[in-house]
């Protein structure tokens, strides 16, 4: 989903954090923040040598625009945001998600960003199974989306 | 899995992360039935588990949503011509 | 100034958001947070044309060296740090200073990329030269290095 | 400025940012005279604005450093050998 001031998406190519630079710009904006997650080669005491990610598209697609219309709420609606996940199986040091926001001042920009980032991690319907070195592999704990989780 | 013999009028729900387990397609299909709530469907989804003690651990843990939302209150009736799934607890990023 | 984990700078090169994002980065860190700060077209209800950035190049290296050493003292020691200055005339649009940090989780690198921005802002010895377009020029005011200021 | 035509041996301060609308090259030639503490250097640099009030009121706001450390204590005794700069209030960024 891209508007005018937000570009929101899934996709299954790698991501590039450019592009999020170009689009989170314009001649008022003196701040752009960007976050870009990749994947580690080691979590919780084991070796990881890739992760693949399984999302619901059409619903992450609509939390990513439900989080955006509140950032834009809180940080003014100059505000723009970029928010792209990816799915499919990812080595280590591949990006995995990308979060962006330029604004007039700094602070906007930084709070935005992280919100984007903060949000997604605990909203979107994103899963992650770690692939381990030993040939294992494991889907990680994640936060519930229903109230008696 | 014997749902997978269910006529054709069964109920399909997609299932995601850890539930690719226990069912690698994520495609699970119920039987309509009496499901007219979300709770209705959870239970429906419950049996179809059997007796997987794992399954049934990480369904606990789970949300009911559609492609639009995800269905908090479960005395909801259920969203009929939409698409519906499991969501097990989320980890992005 | 570079070290195997910080990357500091003034130039007065057009700066590149890419070359921080590569180099803050390791197998083992999972987020990265990046911060681009851009000549804006207007400020205090002026509309500006350009920026021209003074600096004192020897201090400023030094500067950027003690905020680095208090972001790896306080986000950890294996966190990697980029903060590079331009210095001249620039155009709106352009980048004036760039700063990034990589860690194994988001949140340290969230933090410590704005530590480098905000301490940067307030204790580097740079000056900035706003350009109007009325042909009118003004050296912004800015925070005082000196107890009395 | 007469300090322009100062003596090869007088003491060369650096000035930065709003100093420059005052001075372009950004360098003043004082009298090393009876500087001995930073505070005394700051007398100098006064002296040598003579009565331009601008210029008078940005050093007040103004800090003297070398290039390794800026000189908060301005009792300290002047550093020999190291280039010293008068910084008005920083804004980078």
């Amino acid at each position: 989903m891209s508007t005018t001031n937000m570009h929101l998406a899934v996709t299954d190519r790698p991501l590039d954090g450019n592009s999020a630079l170009e689009f989170c710009s314009a001649p008022g904006h003196g701040a752009v923040d960007l976050f870009i997650g990749r994947v580690r080669d080691f979590n919780q005491g084991r070796s990881v040598v890739g992760v693949s990610y399984d999302l619901h598209a059409a619903l992450c697609r609509n939390v990513f625009a439900e989080i955006a219309a509140e950032a834009l709420d809180r940080w003014g609606r100059e505000t723009r945001l970029w928010l792209t996940h990816r799915s499919g199986r990812l080595d280590v040091g591949e990006a995995s998600v990308v979060a962006a926001a330029s604004s007039r001042h700094r602070d906007e920009a930084f709070k935005a960003c992280r919100y984007l980032v903060e949000q997604m991690k605990h909203r979107a319907p994103i899963w992650k199974q770690e692939h381990y070195v030993d040939g294992d592999s494991e889907w990680v704990k994640g936060h519930a989306l229903c109230g008696h989780g | 899995m014997t749902t997978m013999n269910a006529p054709t009028d069964s109920l399909e729900v997609q299932l995601f992360g850890g539930f690719r387990q226990f069912i690698p397609n994520g495609t699970l299909l119920v039987e309509p039935g009496e499901a007219k709530t979300v709770a209705d469907l959870r239970r429906q989804v419950e049996r179809a588990f059997g007796d997987d003690e794992n399954a049934l651990m990480l369904l606990k843990a789970s949300a009911f949503a559609t492609d639009r939302r995800v269905l908090d209150d479960e005395s909801e009736r259920l969203p009929s011509d939409e698409p519906l799934s499991v969501l097990p607890p989320v980890c992005g990023g």
